[in-house]
C-alpha cells in the first residue's frame, strides 16, 4: 500500500473528544520468517504524538508489541469543533507520517 | 440387490430444477483445476459421498448396512499391539496439516482431531463437531478388542457410520498406521491426558 | 556557560527536560528490557500500590494473540502517564503514554501476546505509581489447518 | 461422597467454562470490531477505481456494477446478479474482472495473476472489494432472483453446499450444518438458515485481525475448498459465483454493514 496511509475521526462526545486514528505500519518484530524463510527486520512506530492546535497533548513511546496496522484511541479534555487534531508517528527506519483533521 | 443396482438407485429423487450430484460434479470439472498433489480426481464422488449427498446424510438402512461392509474391508489391521505413543498422538492431535494443495507429498500428515473434538482437558480451543472424547479411555480400558474398535474407526470411520463427517483418515492415505496406532494411544492410554 | 549547557543536554539525555516539539527519546533500555522488574528499573520506577483506579478492559481470551483489544484508564487524580506492560512477552514494556494539558489519562490500542499472560498497567500521579493486573488467556482460533 | 461432589463440581465448571469461553470469544470480536484498520483499505480500494490502467490506459470508473456506469451506491448488495453483456451471472469480482478485461484491455492472464494479495500487498481485488463493499452500508441485501439464470445460479449454489467432495468426503454442510458447533475456538454459522447467513452476508469482505489481511468471498470459497481437500476452484467461476449466490440470497432482507472484521 502507499507509504503507510493513515485514517483519523476526531469527533466531540459528553464531556471529552473521541480521537480514533488508524495507520497503515508492518510493526515487524524481527522474530517473523517471511516467506522463503528469511528473518524479517524489525520495523516498528516508537514515537506517537498527539497535538491540538499545535500543543501536544499526548506523546507515546510504543513497541513492536503493539499490532500491525495499528489502531489508537485518545480522549482529549473538552475540545471544540473545528479545533485542529494533528497525530504523527516516527518509526525505527526515520520513517514519519502524520494526518490531521478538525474536530467535528 | 447387487451392490451396483444398490448404488443406481437413487436414493432421494431430486426437486424439479434442482441440480443432482452428477449435475454437479459435471459443474466443478469444469470450474476446478489441479494444484499441488490435490487432483481432479478428488472432484468425482465415490459411492459413498454420493448416496450421502443424495440423501442429504440419512442413507435407507439397508443400502447404509452394505456400503459399511465394502469399508469395513478397507481397513487393514498392522501386527500385535494397537497402542502406539500418547505423546505423538497429541501432536498429531494438534496439527492440521496434510492432504492440502500446499501439504508437500512427503512431509507429515496431522489428523485434525482438535478441530472437532475435545480430548486433553488442557487444550480449551478444541472443536465441537465431535463429541467430546475426554475420558475416553477411563471408561473403557485398554483391550485388544477396544484398541481395535478405536484404530478401526480412526483408519475409516465411515465403515461404522456411513454419513459421518469424519474424514477416512487411514483408507484417504493422511495417516501413516504407526500415527494411528499414536492416536489410540492418545484415547486409549491411561497415562495418556485424555484419561487423566 | 558550557555547565549550563551540559546540564541540560544532560537533562535532555535522561528525558527529564523535553523539548516542546520533538517526542520523548525512545528508552531504549525499557522497551529492550526482558523482564517487567528490568522494564521498571530503567523507568525509574521502584514500585507502585495496587489502586482499582487504574483501569484495564480487555477480553478473558483473545482468539489471537496477534491483536488483544486492550483499553487502559485512570482515575487517580493528576495522571499524568500510563505504562503498559505484557509479563510474559519476550520484551513486557508494550507502550508509555505521557498525557499534558487537555489528554485524559486514557489509550484504546491492540497488542501482540505471545501466550496466556498478566497485562500490568501502571498509572504515574505526582511523581508515585498505581497499579492493575488482568490475566488474558490466548488461545488459537480457527481451524489451525 | 467427596469425590463425587469434586467430580460433580469439575463437570459442571466444565460447562461453566465452556459458556464463559464462549461469551468471552464474543466480547473479543466486539472489541476487535471497533477498531478495525478495514478503513485503510477502502482508502487503497478508491485509488485503484480511479487509476487508469492496462493497454487502454482507463480507470474503473465507468465499470457497470449492475446499477450503471459507475454507480457504485448500493451496488455490492446487490450481487451476484446475471449481467446481459457477459450473459452469465457474476459476483462483485467476477465483474470486476471483466471490466479490467473490457475496459482496461488487460488480458484475464495479467488480471488474474495476483487475485489473492498479503499482509504487505493486499491484490487489487481486496481493496476495490473493501471501497466497493462500503459504498453499500445501510442498503439491504437483494441479489438478483429474478432472471432463469439467477434461479439456476441459486440451485447450483444450494446443491454444491451440500455436495461431500475431496479426499476428507466433506460438504459445507459437514462444518456449516449444525447450530453451536465449533471448529476449534470458531464458531460455524449455519449458512444455508437466514437467521444465520444474515449477520455473516453483511459483514463480509472483512479484515481479518490474525493475518493483517482483507479478505474477500472469492477467497473464502477458495480457502474453504482448499481446507476440504479438493483441487483449486478458478477464481469468479460459476462453481464460486453460485456458492457466493446461494450464501447471499439466503441472507437477503439484511441490512449491509461490512466491510467487517474476523478473527
Amino acid at each position: 500500500m502507499a507509504a503507510g496511509p493513515m485514517k483519523m475521526r476526531a469527533v466531540l462526545g459528553q464531556g471529552y473528544t473521541d480521537i480514533r486514528v488508524l495507520m497503515n505500519h508492518p510493526m515487524e518484530t524481527g522474530q517473523r520468517k517471511d516467506a522463503d524463510g528469511k528473518l524479517v527486520p524489525m520495523h516498528f512506530i516508537q514515537n506517537l504524538a498527539v497535538k491540538v492546535n499545535g500543543k501536544t497533548v499526548v506523546d507515546a513511546q510504543i513497541s513492536q508489541a503493539v499490532s500491525r496496522n495499528p489502531v489508537f484511541s485518545f480522549r482529549l479534555k473538552g475540545g471544540a469543533k473545528g479545533d485542529k487534531v494533528e497525530v504523527s508517528w516516527l518509526d525505527n527506519h526515520g520513517e514519519s507520517n502524520s494526518t490531521e483533521a478538525a474536530v467535528a | 440387490m447387487s451392490r451396483a443396482a444398490l448404488l443406481l438407485a437413487l436414493v432421494a429423487l431430486p426437486a424439479l430444477g434442482e441440480p443432482t450430484p452428477q449435475d454437479v460434479q459435471k459443474v466443478m470439472q469444469h470450474d476446478f483445476h489441479a494444484r499441488g498433489q490435490a487432483g481432479m480426481d478428488r472432484v468425482v464422488q465415490d459411492g459413498v459421498q454420493r448416496v450421502c449427498t443424495e440423501s442429504h446424510d440419512r442413507p435407507p438402512a439397508e443400502l447404509a448396512k452394505a456400503l459399511q461392509a465394502d469399508q469395513m474391508k478397507t481397513i487393514v489391521y498392522p501386527q500385535g499391539s494397537l497402542l502406539g505413543d500418547w505423546q505423538r498422538g497429541e501432536a498429531i492431535a494438534q496439527s492440521g496439516r496434510g492432504l492440502t494443495w500446499n501439504d508437500k507429498p512427503g512431509d507429515a500428515a496431522g489428523g485434525s482431531c482438535y478441530n472437532c473434538h475435545e480430548l486433553s482437558p488442557q487444550e480449551l480451543s478444541h472443536g465441537t463437531i465431535g463429541p467430546s472424547l475426554r475420558g475416553f479411555g477411563r471408561s473403557r480400558g485398554a483391550s485388544a478388542e477396544v484398541q481395535r474398535y478405536v484404530y478401526g474407526k480412526i483408519y475409516n470411520a465411515k465403515a461404522y457410520n456411513l454419513c459421518s463427517q469424519m474424514p477416512r483418515l487411514g483408507a484417504s492415505g493422511t495417516l501413516t498406521p504407526e500415527q494411528i496406532k499414536d492416536l489410540v494411544a492418545l484415547l486409549l492410554d491411561p497415562a495418556s491426558p485424555v484419561n487423566r | 556557560m558550557n555547565r549550563l549547557r551540559r546540564a541540560l543536554l544532560a537533562a535532555l539525555a535522561l528525558g527529564l527536560v523535553r523539548p516542546l516539539a520533538a517526542l520523548a527519546a525512545w528508552n531504549k533500555d525499557a522497551f529492550g528490557a526482558k523482564t517487567p522488574a528490568d522494564a521498571l528499573k530503567s523507568l525509574g520506577i521502584a514500585g507502585a500500590t495496587p489502586s482499582k483506579e487504574v483501569v484495564i478492559d480487555a477480553p478473558e481470551i483473545a482468539e489471537n494473540g496477534a491483536v488483544v483489544p486492550i483499553e487502559v484508564s485512570s482515575n487517580v487524580p493528576g495522571t499524568s502517564a500510563l505504562i503498559v506492560l505484557i509479563e510474559k512477552n519476550p520484551f513486557p514494556l508494550a507502550a508509555r503514554f505521557d498525557f499534558r494539558d487537555g489528554a485524559l489519562p486514557y489509550a484504546k490500542l491492540n497488542v501482540k501476546m505471545g501466550e496466556t499472560s498478566d497485562i500490568r498497567v501502571l498509572a504515574e500521579a505526582a511523581g508515585k505509581y498505581y497499579s492493575a493486573t488482568k490475566e488474558v488467556k490466548v488461545t488459537i482460533g480457527g481451524c489451525g489447518g | 461422597m467427596r469425590l463425587a461432589t469434586l467430580a460433580a463440581l469439575a463437570a459442571c465448571a466444565t460447562l461453566a467454562q465452556a459458556q464463559d469461553t464462549a461469551r468471552e470469544i464474543q466480547r473479543y470480536r466486539q472489541m476487535i470490531a471497533e477498531g478495525s484498520p478495514a478503513e485503510l483499505f477502502e482508502l487503497e480500494g478508491e485509488t485503484l477505481w480511479k487509476k487508469p490502467q492496462g493497454p487502454k490506459n482507463v480507470s474503473l470508473e465507468r465499470c457497470d456494477l449492475g446499477e450503471g456506469a459507475g454507480v457504485l451506491k448500493g451496488a455490492y448488495v446487490h450481487l451476484p446478479r446475471y449481467f446481459k453483456d457477459a450473459d452469465r451471472v457474476m459476483d462483485l469480482e467476477a465483474r470486476l474482472l471483466h471490466c479490467m478485461t473490457t475496459l482496461q484491455g488487460r488480458s484475464r492472464a495479467e488480471a488474474t495473476r495476483r487475485v489473492f494479495g498479503s499482509a504487505d500487498r493486499p491484490s487489487e481485488f481486496e481493496s476495490l472489494s473493501a471501497y466497493i463493499a462500503a459504498q453499500s452500508r445501510g442498503v439491504k441485501i437483494q441479489p438478483g432472483m429474478s432472471h432463469p439464470k439467477e434461479k439456476a445460479s441459486y440451485e447450483l449454489g444450494r446443491a454444491l453446499y451440500f455436495q461431500r467432495v475431496g479426499a476428507w468426503d466433506f460438504s459445507c454442510a459437514s462444518c456449516h450444518g449444525e447450530e453451536g458447533k465449533r471448529i476449534r475456538m470458531q464458531e460455524l454459522p449455519v449458512l444455508y438458515k437466514p437467521e444465520s447467513a444474515r449477520p455473516v452476508i453483511a459483514t463480509w469482505p472483512a479484515y481479518r485481525v490474525s493475518t493483517s489481511q482483507f479478505i474477500t468471498l472469492q477467497w473464502r470459497m477458495n480457502d474453504c475448498y482448499r481446507q476440504m481437500r479438493t483441487p483449486e476452484p478458478t477464481f469468479a467461476s460459476e462453481t464460486t459465483v453460485a456458492l457466493i449466490h446461494f450464501l447471499t440470497a439466503t441472507a437477503r432482507g439484511e441490512t449491509y454493514r461490512g466491510p467487517g472484521n474476523k478473527r
